[in-house]
């Protein structure tokens, strides 16, 4: 059997930056495997690779046994892979519920031509994606800020909807850049919280993470990145564990 | 020989042009704005020449009176509109719309002022001509390439040997460290308005000699001119002003296939086939 | 009484013309100045149709609205290649060549003289000539599109639109098509600004290149501008606002010649006003 | 006391970016300041170099309280920021670079750094000086951006990661030059590094950050007992 997601041998260089250095790895279904290392480790770069964002110099990568290599970010969806951004991307002029029903897949109003001259069929089409998408926002905490404008939003009330926001697109296998970074307090343990119960409903998590407690009290597997090279691959304990990263760290020699 | 014209036409044409794209480079790659006024100032550049000699002035006081008053006008503008504008984090939708209104205003005020017909600057000598080589060219054609060589050399020198060149360029290599090494880029944007301004004058005085002025002549000429700006790269100048001449002289030789009013259809079908190829321009990597 | 029904029925045509614009540049945040280029052919396309055949003028609207979807997707189209100020360069140089066109085509357009005599619109045996009649079809056209515009705005498709606007990545990874949705919107505004042309056409019953000028798109950003960005009651209001202006101007005795150039100065002026103190206009969102 | 931050927030928009920052700088120290992306390290420089105005807290230089000083004003003071990848004026060459910088920054009877000065530490500028400087290695454009950022008199430098895409042999001889200035001159120095091995050779004093918050601050030795976890 084919591995849930798979990436093998992915490289990278910007000008003079080897950004990925042969990178390798498999994410099994419905874990949460969280991607950590210093800045410019490659992070990132591996989410676009992955969705579509930039072509990988070399290197492939499969889900659920289909290839991904060459697609746009647009198809990547389609096969049940989405993304948040480390610097949000929310629609700021919309409500937080708009934004939501953006996410969801193709639906009935969305062309010019369906939204004119099926006037009806679209109100009840519309109807039912904004009751849907309540029932996203309900489900990461934000009901009762359905209607308010994404730009009156808090900060931690934005990371959640950018959760809802892909969660939206039905994807299985959600690609996290940072939902912690920038929160503290009761907002980091909603999250946490919220994505550990995504991980119950079934869905599969890459999680790009930079909170120790964070990713020891939910990473599943842990891949260390540093310098565009995997370092690491294990349980959260064996990672922290590892001499090798202090070593890498505090003076030893790549 | 009819090409031979044609080309030499081009030539000429293209110096004016290349003035104008010179001064538009310039602006375009400091400010990062898209503004559409010079158009309106090179209108404006014209009609204060004009009015100057009516009063008496000699013609080469005309030329550096309108010269300077274009300048204090690129300053204004810039101190006046763009960067209140930019202090209230306009988009830049809307400062295009401003920049738009602001050359209806101007265009229309010169329209108004002295009425939308074709003004004639009636100098005899400007349309003796002497041979060189075989081709006869105009005292205005002559001058026409003699400023827009001295234009280009000036420019040339201006952005790489002086010290206000430099720190010109610097902010539009990058804004950012310019404000945090004081370079103080708003005062530099409000120079570069002035100078972008002052030039775009010259061939809005030195076209006229021979076509006449008309209040509305600024616009097709600046969309020329921002074609070539970018075909030549954003921030070059030898790019602006070379691809300036090329324009000019495909628009020419285009007379030897189909009649002149189409010609604004050549330099648009140059633009894009640009803008397919080679979205960044000529000279830029 | 005439007077007034001009000024209601050119002030209805205009809010046609004016939505094509607001979808084009408020809500789908494409710049675009060629507008009235596209009025212009329509206008064109129109009076063609009606001086030489005996297409009824339903069809003829219709097949103006057609062609003008094609046309606008294609000037439009740059926009999905070159970004930002490039593809107002673009259209600057759509407007122009548009210009150039109607005015340099002597044959089909009739050139800088116009083209007078296009018949008045008869439907169903009815000849609207009268103002206070033709009115009866400037409302149904301007009801008919902003029927169509709110229509789409509330839908999933102008949220869509919206989400373009603010971030076209952000749409692509959510695994929607940013090239379907704008070259939907391009073609809805090719069909408002084409039956607007077919419209003005009939009811002037004469049309020059002046018409559809640089200056007439200009015209048309001033009074979305004006009416406010973005809204369906902006793109309504600044119609009849900007149209009463000619209107009073014309109340003070000034010569003919300078009261055009006196128009567009307002315009511009309006323009930079509005701008400076209020980017949203009157009734507007924030720009 | 040269820089003395104390109890700073600071973000943008609806986020809060740091808050509580507390730091202090004397003349001739280097302070690493380390810490995971979105930490709040480059908020922190931004802060003090007055390109983000302070939500709360003080920051004062030389003993005076600089909140409401201008950028170009805490410039002239000898603040000067080496900001993470744009440090140069890519399109210009070389001379052109310095040229421009000195024109604004050198002046006073006695400059600690003149445009020869820069020449002199680098020596490799010296040999490029027509060499457009956007096209120049990772190594040679990041010394003339610690070049201009040292033009003039500086007193306080603030590096936004220098080190970011270099060759680790260069970073070393890099970091070296940069000790050296400091401690000839008394030029304090704030350093935020991802490179965390290279810093700590040359820091006097490390700081963490974590979240926007300050989680460890002593000495570098101390910090290399401190769980890696914290620097990421």
């Amino acid at each position: 059997m084919s591995p849930y997601l798979d990436v093998t041998g992915l490289n990278k260089r910007f000008g003079g930056l080897q950004a990925l250095s042969d990178c390798s790895f498999k994410v099994a279904q419905g874990r949460i495997t969280c991607l950590v290392g210093p800045n410019g480790a490659g992070k990132t770069t591996i989410f676009n690779a992955i969705t579509g964002f930039l072509t990988p110099d070399t290197g492939h990568v499969a889900f659920r046994g289909a290839s991904l290599d060459g697609l746009s970010p647009q198809r990547v969806v389609r096969h049940g892979i989405a993304r948040t951004f480390q610097n949000l991307r929310l629609f700021a002029d919309l409500t937080a519920r708009d934004n939501v029903v953006a996410g969801m897949p193709g639906h009935f109003g969305e062309e010019p031509l369906g939204a004119i001259f099926r006037p009806f069929r679209t109100s009840r089409a519309l109807a039912g994606k904004r009751a849907a998408a309540l029932e996203v926002l309900a489900n990461v905490g934000l009901a009762d800020r359905a209607d308010a404008l994404v730009r009156n939003l808090s900060y931690g009330e934005q990371k959640l909807l950018c959760i809802a926001r892909i969660l939206a697109t039905s994807a299985e296998l959600l690609l996290l850049d940072e939902p912690t970074s920038g929160l503290s307090g009761a907002a980091l343990t909603e999250v946490m919280a919220l994505l550990r119960r995504l991980q119950a409903e079934g869905k599969t998590l890459l999680v790009v993470e930079h909170n120790t407690r964070v990713v020891q009290q939910i990473a599943d597997e842990v891949l260390f990145l540093h310098q565009g090279h995997l370092m690491a691959q294990g349980s959260p304990a064996e990672i922290i564990a590892d001499p090798k990263l202090a070593e890498i760290y505090f003076g030893g020699a790549l | 020989m009819l090409w031979l014209n044609l080309l030499i036409n081009g030539l000429i044409w293209g110096c004016a042009l290349g003035m104008v794209a010179i001064s538009f480079s310039l602006i375009f790659a400091t400010t990062r704005f898209f503004h559409v006024a010079p158009a309106a100032v090179y209108s404006l550049g014209g009609y204060l020449a004009w009015s100057m000699m009516k009063r008496g002035a000699p013609e080469w006081v005309a030329l550096l009176g309108a010269v300077v008053a274009c300048g204090l006008v690129g300053a204004a503008i810039q101190k006046l509109l763009y960067e209140r504008l930019d202090r209230r984090g306009a988009t830049h939708l809307v400062v295009l719309i401003a920049s738009l209104g602001l050359a209806a205003v101007m265009q229309n005020a010169i329209a108004g002022a002295y009425t939308s017909n074709v003004l004639q600057f009636g100098l005899p000598w400007a349309n003796r001509t002497t041979s060189i080589g075989g081709a006869l060219l105009t005292n205005t054609q002559m001058l026409t390439v003699c400023f827009g060589v001295l234009s280009y050399l000036g420019a040339m020198w201006f952005a790489h040997r002086t010290l206000l060149g430099k720190r010109i360029r610097a902010v539009a290599s990058n804004p950012f460290l310019a404000e945090i090494t004081r370079l103080e880029p708003r005062r530099v944007h409000i120079a570069v308005m002035a100078i972008g301004s002052a030039m775009v004058c010259i061939p809005g005085v030195l076209v006229p000699l021979d076509l006449g002025l008309q209040p509305f002549g600024g616009v097709p000429m600046l969309l020329t001119a921002t074609i070539a700006v970018i075909a030549g790269g954003v921030g070059s100048i030898s790019g602006a002003f070379l691809l300036a001449l090329v324009i000019a002289v495909l628009q020419n030789l285009s007379l030897l296939v189909m009649p002149g009013e189409w010609s604004i259809g050549i330099t648009f079908g140059i633009f894009i086939i640009f803008m397919l190829f080679r979205p960044r321009g000529l000279f830029t990597g | 009484m005439d007077f007034f029904a001009t000024y209601l029925a050119l002030a209805e045509i205009y809010v046609l013309l004016g939505l094509s614009t607001n979808l084009l540049v408020g809500i789908v945040g494409i710049f675009s100045v060629s507008q009235a280029a596209v009025f212009g052919v329509g206008a064109y396309i129109t009076a063609f149709l009606l001086m030489h055949s005996s297409t009824p003028f339903p069809l003829a609207i219709l097949v103006a609205a057609g062609l003008c979807i094609l046309l606008n997707i294609l000037v439009t189209l740059p926009s999905l290649r070159v970004s930002g100020d490039y593809f107002v360069v673009t259209s600057f140089g759509i407007q122009l060549l548009g210009t150039a066109v109607f005015t340099n085509w002597t044959k089909g357009t009739g050139g800088a003289n116009g083209l007078p005599g296009v018949p008045a619109p008869i439907i169903l045996g009815h000849e609207f000539i009268e103002p206070q009649e033709f009115l009866l079809l400037s409302s149904i056209g301007m009801g008919l599109g902003c029927l169509c515009f709110w229509l789409i705005m509330r839908a999933p498709f102008g949220g869509l639109l919206r989400a373009i606007r603010e971030d076209e990545l952000a749409v692509a990874a959510l695994g929607k098509s940013v090239l379907r949705a704008k070259v939907s919107a391009a073609a809805l505004a090719g069909a408002f600004a084409g039956s607007a042309g077919g419209l003005y056409a009939t009811f002037l019953s004469f049309i020059d290149p002046s018409s559809f000028d640089l200056d007439a798109s200009i015209f048309l950003l001033t009074m979305v501008v004006v009416g406010g960005a973005r809204t369906l009651a902006g793109s309504v209001l600044g119609p009849f606002v900007l149209l009463a202006l000619p209107q009073i101007l014309a109340l003070i005795d000034i010569p003919a010649s300078f009261a055009a150039a006196l128009r567009q100065l307002i315009y511009g002026l309006l323009l930079i006003v509005f701008m400076l103190f209020r980017p949203q206009g009157l009734l507007g969102e924030r720009l | 006391m040269l820089l003395e931050i104390s109890d700073l927030s600071a973000g943008y928009g609806t986020k809060t970016v740091i808050s509580g920052v507390s730091l202090t700088l004397e003349p001739g120290q280097i302070l690493a300041l380390l810490g995971h992306n979105g930490a709040g390290k480059t908020t922190t420089l931004k802060a003090v170099m007055g390109l983000l105005p302070a939500r709360s807290g003080t920051i004062r230089f030389d003993g005076n309280a600089i909140g409401g000083m201008s950028v170009a004003g805490r410039v002239g003071a000898g603040i000067r920021l080496l900001p993470e990848g744009r440090g140069i004026f890519p399109d210009l060459s070389v001379a052109d670079n310095i040229d421009v910088v000195a024109a604004q920054n050198v002046s006073g009877a006695s400059p600690m750094f003149r445009p020869a000065d820069i020449y002199r530490l680098f020596p490799v500028l010296d040999e490029r000086r027509t060499t457009r400087a956007g096209s120049m290695s990772g190594g040679q454009q990041q010394m003339l951006a610690l070049g201009l950022a040292i033009l003039g008199t500086p007193r306080c430098l603030l590096l936004d990661e220098p080190s970011i895409g270099l060759a680790p042999n260069l970073v070393e001889r890099l970091f070296q030059q940069f000790h050296e200035i400091c401690k000839s001159h008394g030029v304090g120095a704030v350093l935020v590094e991802q490179n965390v091995a290279a810093a700590l050779k040359i820091a006097d004093r490390v700081v963490i950050m974590n979240n926007g918050a300050i989680v460890f601050d002593g000495l570098p030795e101390d910090a290399r007992q401190t769980n890696v976890w914290d620097y990421f």
